[in-house]
């Protein structure tokens, strides 16, 4: 239990997936705007990180593991086999959110696609084998990962709501002054370093 | 007759320094009839008056020369005899253009054109009362000049219970309501029975605030053998903005007007002691309002007072009649210095809303050099509405109106408290100002989409 | 032709500093300008092949499936330089870590793949390849060598070809930290926009507002459908 | 042009009054208030806390001002805000820290934290505490040694004589428990009247709890801080560190340690309570400063570094637009 | 080289290939929502800048309504001719020529022309200071210079010059941000191949006109009669018919307000272009 | 129908040149990748244990719950010349430490290396990687010297502000030299 405790604390604050291992920088700053979009992002980010850890850990251990069911070292072809996985996943989704729940679709639906194309879907699958997680792990792991995407792009939502709104130097208006707020949250993020060892 | 205390606390509120020493003991003088007036048609709230007469006509006083257009609007009537030499275009002291009429006067003509005094008013139907009140022209002496009538007809599904006569008078430097409280108690004792005889209603609060006690004894003594009516005298601390409508609605009745509510909406009707004296004087005697106490004050007035004038004097004028100044004026304020409105120059005349003529010299102006909002919350704390101005004028900077209106921007009263508190010293009323009118044009823009659809 | 549609990406359109695409690998790799150098050859090099595949084959895909089959492809060249990397380079394959399996993600190749290689010919999209490339390796070196100087005081190739050694006994080492990443690519990219401001400012034509990253502006969220 | 006939008249928005304080007025006060602080730091540090404040100061001031031009703007220091912001990070500074990398700072904190945002009022966080933690981040030798206070060479040297440097007291606390062994010195009354009156390691204006009341009960009495961020912010550590105590005597210290070891008065009096990076409504900042209690003791409990002050505060800064978004006060006429 | 091995991997990812496509495939025809194609195509066709000129949240809006809405398809200004032959291309309606307009400000009453009223003291925004007593600038119609309109420009082609908006007509995109800005309502969108412009609007008879700025338009009627085709007057205002161009140059010369201006031809408006102000 | 399969066609197809295509690439570069890991150790161990020519796998050890790698080398492909460690510590202030320890057949300590992959702070604990530390650990008898930090009451030099670190080698260095001890049975030929 406590490991698992530990493991969310880690993927959360300690090694936060987007201010400390730079994964999924495109949605951070494409959807930090307005605190609406954020949070639909958010939703959909949870959805699929864990649901693609459940998805990518189930076709490794089965089909590209050796002890899977192939029962040949195949794991070469995970990067391939997993985008093709999650992105097929993924769009499977939205097409029946779409249809059967147009109103969720419009709030969260309409990030899916968003979300195929973006380091945190793959990094936390990639991650998943690369630490070598089981099962219950990996899904946990991809659902802190996510809580902690989250987290990060809430409160840079709040705080790009105000600098959105405030008179930069004409050259670092847009993007530029983004990132610098993101190196100083990341920077008061340093704070839970090593937190957890 | 009660005397009570407010029932609660203002929720935020300011201190400013009040300066009504200078004219608090003046009584009310008779201004001489100026050589011209300038009445503007747009004196009150809603639509402008349509002036009735054409240039070079000779009008009687108290001769309706302005008509109402349409049920939120009243008639204009002329303060004295004369002649009509122009009908042009010219800014109100609010600043809007509006159509003027310019009237020569002949002062040594007492000539006068009243309606039938209905003395045995107790008598006749509540709806005959009203249409005098809004023949005479009365709209409200307090603060935006809303047609009293209206305010004296509110729909069946909203019952009034409460009246309240408000005397708090908490603008500094002014004291126009304060003289007229120890002068004409009588009067608007009077006033105030017609209005719980048109509305039906018994219960009825004088607000005064407590630097007024003069006010307070006076409105005691001509209330106290009002029979047939519940009065209370409730005396306020003195705190900006008690006088605002709804804060005082709130410390004298503990109710809350909704938010886009009005007073009627918690059964009250809130009228300004000039407002109710105009009320007696139409029904009692016949006399349309022609004419207002205006406080002329300030530092370098040289003889400050409570000026009673025609409507349509221009400021000049009533300097004049004051004295002139000591020195030379910076800042010219139409109205109180919280809420009043600075004047480009001397040429602006007299409404039924001008209470006050404020003149300030240059050390006493305060100049906005607007720093970035620091956020020391000062202003969250002064907001009687209890809004964060801050934020909603950080919106309405960047130009994010939605957000502007979703931290109820239109809530706002105006009344200034923030900006007088801001050591960044940014200009957050206007900001409302500003952004108030686009945003309520958009949401009704969007009303009507909606509606075509 | 060619020459345009190569320099373009080097500058006008360069995907890091104008386009803003494809960050994580920009932020994450470029604690020194080695691995910086090695992941915008990587990037260029799965851009290349796939931008050649993809213009060869753009006319027998069918349409709905033409952004899966472009990731298809695109992976397997990302594959393909990971074990050549894993095989012949193994410690920048260590440093990259999982930043090259990620390049199959990168806004970037399936952007080109997408909005160029899809419409043009071989040639072209090679030469347009190359040039996003070297553009995106060229932004990628200027934050990796600047982040590495400042950082860790040294700029170092190869392991031990020292260009520059900064003496000091104390370098800034939020530079080379996830912060200093943020940080020193916000500054860069505001340099760039004063940078193109001036030039337009001199050359009397409309000033180019500062990037922006929106999602309305990325063309990539609508495959498949 | 004749001269207008008319005397010409200023016309601004209501309301024309004005209560008369300025931005101006209250960094001077909380440069009044850092007085005793100034004292007590030369006191102790001799030398060496003139020099990082003048350093700091001048810093600040001057990459302001340079600032302020390059972006084209009026220069706008005479606010005085670079002013509280370089004494604040002279304060975050260890005593032999090198000129340079107090200069470093002073660049960090007013042209990355500060002005590219736009300036004063704009940055979303503590300028001052990014400084710090930048560097603390960047050199974390020079910013984890200390010299000790009173130490002889304090207004002999320009540079210290003897090299020895010890860890803070919270550093040597947390070294001991990390590694299990026992706290390496007796914490008693004495003990902590030592610690009281700033006698002890630690950057240089943050030593001493008792100049810091002080000045703060100027502030508190001028009105520019309000109890409520101090307030929370120190009753949440005392009630974190009595619980830790309770649970767990040998690992934790008492809640005294925790009081007046490391930043944690400078910290809750005078850079939590920052205006601009902190909530507006007192109910957002009693959130503000119960997060930043939780958040420091979280950090010194567990964290890596010894201390969470600086984290802590930075850490809410980042949250204080959501919390501004969350407690809205409850408007007039608003169904509650 | 071991072929089984390379039939196995190519089996394998063949395989799972084949079964999220199969998916796929179900599940298009499962939920298949009908949407017009035709939208996407034209948006392909817009230049994607989502500036708003045509009126629509952004270019797909805009799209949008062209196909469901019928809306016109020249609304797009930064666009241009290019996008306008492209749209109708994809539409198959009727293009006609495209003229491009530039915005124009009627006004030269800068600091050295106009006379203040008063002094305002506030925001730094032309509604703002318009709202205070109807503005500081004597002339009741004239530009107040606290550059409203620069602020919405998208691409900074306004430049507030010694208290007077200027518009560089070679860099604006004719997005008509501007004009609505304005709330003295003196700027128009004008032919780029018109020079010849009157650069006033006051309404006020010649005398206060006169009193209020040096180069106001006094109502002379001079213009008019010097050219008909292109100069008309509207009361006390000249105005330009812009569907002539003009014939009798004189009318600079002989415009006894000065109100007469040829733009961007000598030392007028766009020869005025300096570094543009920074907020 | 028709449509779909098509669809599912050319994706499969596309899918099954590019498995052919991998699987080629995979055989072409598997070898290279497998003797990279034992360059690797080789590199290290020329490090640490110098004059030798060939090193075989590892023998695995447990001792207290933790596992070291011997691998011994050879000089002449049959003398046995010593043992290369490998062993790793999550002591460290950032985290895992991993290192290689030289051991000739005398039980005398011939190197130490940090492998790379550290996560101590630069400038603080990433100095245990410096020469001027580890080369304390060079030359002394496994078995008979106090592998602790001076802090602690041991023979080695801590480095200044970076205790923790120096102790987490240290310490682990001592954890070595118990193993060698309690196996050294185990480890046959000789010592
Ligand atoms: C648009 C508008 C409509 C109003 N309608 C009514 C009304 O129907 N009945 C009423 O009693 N008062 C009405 N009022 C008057 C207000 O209650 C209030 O007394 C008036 O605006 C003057 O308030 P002030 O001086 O505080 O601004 C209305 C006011 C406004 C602005
Ligand atoms: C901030 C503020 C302060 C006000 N102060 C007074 C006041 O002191 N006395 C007063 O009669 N009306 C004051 N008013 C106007 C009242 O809200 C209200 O409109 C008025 O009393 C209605 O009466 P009337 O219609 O007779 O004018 C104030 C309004 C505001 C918004
Ligand atoms: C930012 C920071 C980084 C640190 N990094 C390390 C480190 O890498 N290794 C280490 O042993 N201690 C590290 N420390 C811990 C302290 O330097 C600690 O005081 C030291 O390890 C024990 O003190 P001493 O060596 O003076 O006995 C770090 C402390 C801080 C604040
Ligand atoms: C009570 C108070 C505390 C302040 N604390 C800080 C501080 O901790 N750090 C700092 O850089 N500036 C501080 N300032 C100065 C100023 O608010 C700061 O520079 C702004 O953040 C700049 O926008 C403080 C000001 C006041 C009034
Ligand atoms: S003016 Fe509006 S925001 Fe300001 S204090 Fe008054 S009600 Fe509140
Ligand atoms: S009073 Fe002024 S500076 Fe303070 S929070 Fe309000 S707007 Fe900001
Ligand atoms: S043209 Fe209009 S919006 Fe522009 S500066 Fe002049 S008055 Fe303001
Ligand atoms: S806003 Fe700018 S680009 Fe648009 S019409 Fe006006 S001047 Fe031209
Ligand atoms: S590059 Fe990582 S999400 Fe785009």
């Amino acid at each position: 239990m406590t490991g698992y405790i530990l493991l969310i604390i880690s993927a959360v604050l300690v090694n936060n997936f987007v201010l400390t291992r730079f994964l999924g920088i495109c949605p951070f700053l494409g959807v930090s705007r307005k605190m609406g979009t954020a949070l639909g992002m958010c939703g959909a980010v949870l959805f699929v990180l864990t649901s693609a850890s459940a998805v990518t850990w189930l076709v490794y251990h089965f089909f590209l593991h050796p002890d899977g069911l192939i029962g040949a070292d195949l794991t070469y072809l995970q990067t391939i086999a997993f985008i093709l996985v999650i992105a097929s996943f993924v769009q499977l989704v939205e097409l029946a959110l779409k249809k059967t729940m147009p109103r969720l679709h419009a709030s969260l639906g309409i990030f899916l696609p968003l979300i195929t194309t973006n380091c945190a879907v793959m990094g936390v699958a990639v991650l998943n084998v690369q630490l070598e997680y089981s099962f219950s792990k990996a899904v946990v792991f991809g659902f802190a990962a996510a809580i902690g995407f989250s987290l990060a792009l809430i409160i840079f939502t709040g705080l790009r709501e105000k600098i959105d709104l405030a008179h930069p130097p004409r050259a670092f208006q847009g993007v530029a002054i983004a990132l610098v707020t993101a190196g100083l949250l990341s920077l008061a993020f340093m704070g839970f370093a090593n937190m957890v060892n | 007759m009660r005397v009570t205390r407010a029932l609660r606390k203002l929720r935020g509120s300011i201190h400013p320094q009040y300066f009504k020493g200078l004219t608090s003991d003046c009584p009310i003088t008779e201004m001489p009839i100026p050589q011209k007036l300038y009445l503007s048609m747009s004196q009150h709230l809603g639509a402008p008056a349509k002036p009735i007469v054409a240039k070079g006509d000779v009008v009687t006083r108290g001769q309706c020369i302005a008509e109402a257009t349409g049920y939120i609007s009243v008639p204009i009537h002329a303060p004295v005899c004369g002649k009509i030499v122009d009908i042009d275009s010219a800014a109100t002291p609010a600043g809007t253009m509006a159509p003027r009429v310019v009237l020569e006067t002949d002062p040594d003509n007492t000539e006068s054109t009243t309606m039938s005094p209905l003395s045995d008013w107790q008598d006749r139907p509540q709806e005959e009362l009203i249409t005098r009140i809004s023949e005479a022209g009365v709209a409200g002496m307090g603060g935006a000049g809303f047609p009293t009538h209206v305010k004296l007809s509110p729909p069946s599904d909203k019952p009034i219970d409460t009246i309240i006569i408000n005397g708090a008078e908490c603008e500094p430097y002014l004291t126009a309501d304060h003289r007229l409280m120890i002068e004409h108690s009588k009067g608007i004792a009077d006033g105030i029975r017609m209005m719980c005889y048109i509305l039906n209603v018994k219960s009825v609060f004088v607000a005064i605030e407590e630097n007024k006690p003069e006010a307070i004894q006076a409105m005691q003594d001509a209330l106290a053998n009002a029979e047939k009516i519940d009065a209370t005298v409730c005396i306020l601390p003195t705190e900006y903005p008690q006088g605002a409508e709804k804060q005082q609605i709130a410390v004298t009745t503990g109710r809350e007007v909704p938010s886009g509510g009005l007073p009627m909406d918690v059964g009250c009707v809130v009228e300004n002691v000039g407002t109710v004296l105009a009320i007696a004087e139409a029904i009692e005697k016949g006399i349309p309002l022609t004419q207002r106490v205006t406080t002329v004050t300030g530092h370098i007035v040289k003889s400050p007072q409570n000026v009673l004038a025609p409507l349509g004097t221009t400021y000049a004028d009533l300097v004049s009649f004051c004295g002139g100044l000591t020195a030379e004026a910076a800042k010219v304020i139409s109205g109180g210095p919280m809420m009043g409105m600075a004047q480009p120059n001397l040429d602006v005349a007299t409404t039924k809303t001008t209470s006050g003529l404020v003149l300030l010299e240059q050390s006493r102006v305060h100049i906005y050099r607007a720093l970035p909002c620091i956020g020391c919350g000062r202003c969250l704390e002064a907001c009687p509405m209890n809004l964060v101005p801050a934020a909603i004028s950080y919106a309405v900077e960047g130009g994010d109106y939605d957000r502007a209106e979703s931290l109820n921007i239109l809530d706002c009263i105006e009344c200034g408290c923030c900006a007088f508190v801001c050591p960044s010293s940014r200009p957050l009323v206007q900001h409302f100002k500003l952004a108030k009118p686009k945003i309520i044009l958009k949401s009704r823009q969007a009303a009507d989409a909606k509606g075509a659809k | 032709m060619f020459w345009k549609t190569f320099t373009k990406g080097l500058w006008r359109e360069n995907p890091v500093l104008k386009l803003v695409l494809g960050m994580c690998p920009v932020l994450a790799v470029t604690t020194s300008l080695e691995n910086a150098l090695g992941m915008g050859m990587a990037s260029t090099f799965v851009l290349v092949c796939s931008n050649t595949v993809i213009s060869t084959i753009r006319n027998i895909i069918p349409e709905k499936v033409r952004i899966p089959c472009f990731i298809v492809v695109i992976a397997t060249f990302v594959t393909i330089v990971d074990l050549v990397m894993a095989a012949f380079v193994p410690d920048l394959h260590d440093a990259l870590g999982i930043f090259i399996p990620l390049i199959v993600v990168n806004c970037i190749i399936l952007g080109r793949a997408e909005a160029f290689a899809s419409r043009h010919p071989t040639m072209l999209s090679i030469v347009d390849g190359l040039g996003m490339g070297a553009g995106f390796t060229l932004a990628l070196a200027a934050l990796g060598a600047s982040r590495e100087i400042i950082g860790s005081g040294t700029l170092t190739l190869w392991n031990e070809l020292t260009l520059l050694q900064i003496p000091t006994e104390s370098p800034v080492i939020l530079l080379i930290l996830a912060p200093g990443g943020f940080i020193m690519l916000g500054l860069l990219l505001a340099g760039m926009n004063h940078f193109s401001a001036w030039q337009a400012r001199r050359a009397g034509k409309a000033i180019p507002l500062p990037a922006t990253m929106d999602c309305r502006t990325c063309t990539l969220c609508k495959w498949g459908s | 042009m004749t001269e207008a006939a008319n005397p010409i008249y200023t016309v601004s928005s209501a309301p024309h009054a004005h209560s008369g304080d300025t931005v101006r007025r209250i960094m001077l006060d909380v440069i009044i208030a850092l007085i005793p602080a100034m004292i007590a730091a030369t006191y102790f540090f001799g030398w060496h806390a003139i020099r990082l404040m003048l350093v700091c100061v001048i810093g600040c001031v001057v990459t302001e001002a340079a600032c302020r031009k390059m972006m084209g703007r009026n220069l706008a220091i005479d606010d005085l805000s670079a002013v509280v912001t370089g004494i604040l990070l002279a304060f975050n500074l260890p005593p032999s820290l090198p000129t340079w990398q107090a200069l470093f700072g002073c660049i960090v904190a007013i042209a990355i934290a500060k002005q590219v945002f736009g300036g004063i009022g704009y940055n979303p966080f503590n300028p001052a505490l990014i400084a710090r933690v930048a560097l603390l981040v960047s050199f974390p030798a020079a910013m984890t040694r200390w010299h000790s206070p009173l130490n002889t060479a304090r207004w002999t040297s320009l540079g210290w004589i003897d090299g020895a440097t010890t860890a803070t007291p919270l550093d040597m606390v947390k070294t001991a428990i990390t590694s299990g062994d026992p706290i390496p010195f007796s914490w008693d009354g004495s003990m902590a009247m030592r610690f009281f009156v700033g006698n002890m390691d630690g950057c240089i204006g943050e030593v001493s709890a008792l100049a810091l009341l002080l000045g703060a009960a100027y502030l508190l009495w001028r009105r520019c801080i309000s109890w409520h961020i101090p307030g929370s912010y120190l009753a949440t550590v005392v009630l974190f560190a009595g619980i830790l105590r309770v649970l767990n005597p040998d690992a934790n210290m008492p809640v005294s340690f925790h009081l007046l070891a490391g930043g944690l008065m400078l910290g809750a009096l005078y850079m939590a309570t920052d205006m601009t990076t902190s909530p507006l409504s007192k109910k957002g900042q009693l959130f503000y400063g119960v997060g930043c209690g939780l958040l420091t003791m979280v950090i010194r409990r567990w964290g890596a570094y010894p201390e969470g002050v600086s984290f802590a505060i930075l850490l809410m800064n980042a949250v204080t637009p959501l919390i501004n978004q969350f407690t809205q006060p409850g408007i007039y006429g608003h169904k509650k | 080289m071991d072929i089984s091995t390379i039939i196995l991997t190519a089996g394998v990812i063949g395989g799972i290939a084949a079964i999220c496509a199969s998916a796929l495939a179900v599940a298009a025809h499962c939920f298949a929502v009908e949407e017009n194609p035709k939208i996407g195509e034209l948006e392909k066709r817009l230049p994607g800048i989502n500036c708003g000129a045509c009126g629509y949240a952004g270019c797909s809006d805009y799209a949008k309504a062209i196909v469901t809405e019928d809306e016109a398809i020249d609304r797009c200004a930064p666009g241009g001719s290019d996008v306008l032959e492209a749209l109708g291309e994809a539409t198959g309606a009727a293009v006609d020529a495209f003229e491009k307009t530039v915005a124009l400000v009627h006004c030269a009453g800068d600091v050295d022309n106009a006379r203040h009223r008063h002094s305002y003291n506030g925001i730094m925004d032309c509604h703002a200071a318009h709202q205070l007593a109807g503005g500081d600038m004597t002339c009741s119609y004239g530009c107040l210079g606290y550059g409203s309109c620069a602020h919405v420009c998208p691409v900074d082609a306004i430049e507030i010059k010694n208290n007077l908006a200027i518009v560089h007509p070679d860099l604006c995109i004719g997005c008509k941000a501007c004009v609505t800005s304005c709330p003295r309502n003196i700027i128009s969108m004008v032919p780029a191949s018109q020079k010849i412009h009157v650069l006033c609007s006051s309404k006020d008879k010649g005398p206060i006109a006169k009193k209020a700025c040096k180069v106001a338009c006094i109502g002379c009627r001079i213009c008019a009669k010097l050219d008909e085709s292109a100069f008309s007057m509207d009361g006390f205002l000249a105005k330009r018919n812009y569907s002539n161009q003009v014939s009798n140059p004189a009318v600079i010369e002989k415009c006894p307000g000065k109100c007469i201006v040829a733009v961007g031809v000598d030392n007028t408006q766009a020869d005025q272009k300096g570094e543009p102000s920074c907020a | 129908m028709k449509d779909s399969l098509k669809l599912i066609g050319s994706l499969t197809a596309i899918c099954i040149v590019s498995g052919a295509l991998l699987a080629f690439v995979y055989d072409a570069t598997a070898a290279r990748i497998e003797a990279v890991a034992q360059m690797r150790i080789a590199a290290a161990a020329a490090q640490v244990l110098p004059a030798h020519d060939r090193i075989d796998d590892a023998i695995e050890l447990e001792h207290n719950n933790r596992r070291y790698f011997f691998s011994p080398a050879y000089r002449n492909e049959k003398d046995l010349v010593g043992y290369a460690i490998q062993f790793s510590t999550s002591a460290g202030y950032g985290g895992e430490i991993r290192m290689m320890l030289g051991l000739d057949i005398d039980g005398m300590t011939t190197g130490l290396v940090i492998l790379p992959g550290h996560t101590e702070t630069p400038g603080l604990g990433a100095k245990i990687t410096e020469e001027s530390f580890l080369e304390a650990f060079r030359d002394r008898p496994i078995t008979d010297t106090n592998w602790r930090v001076k802090k602690d009451g041991g023979d080695m030099d801590e480095i200044t502000a970076a205790t923790i670190s120096s102790r987490a080698v240290a310490d682990a260095v001592m954890q070595v030299a118990e193993a060698f001890e309690a196996h050294r049975s185990t480890l046959r030929e000789g010592i």
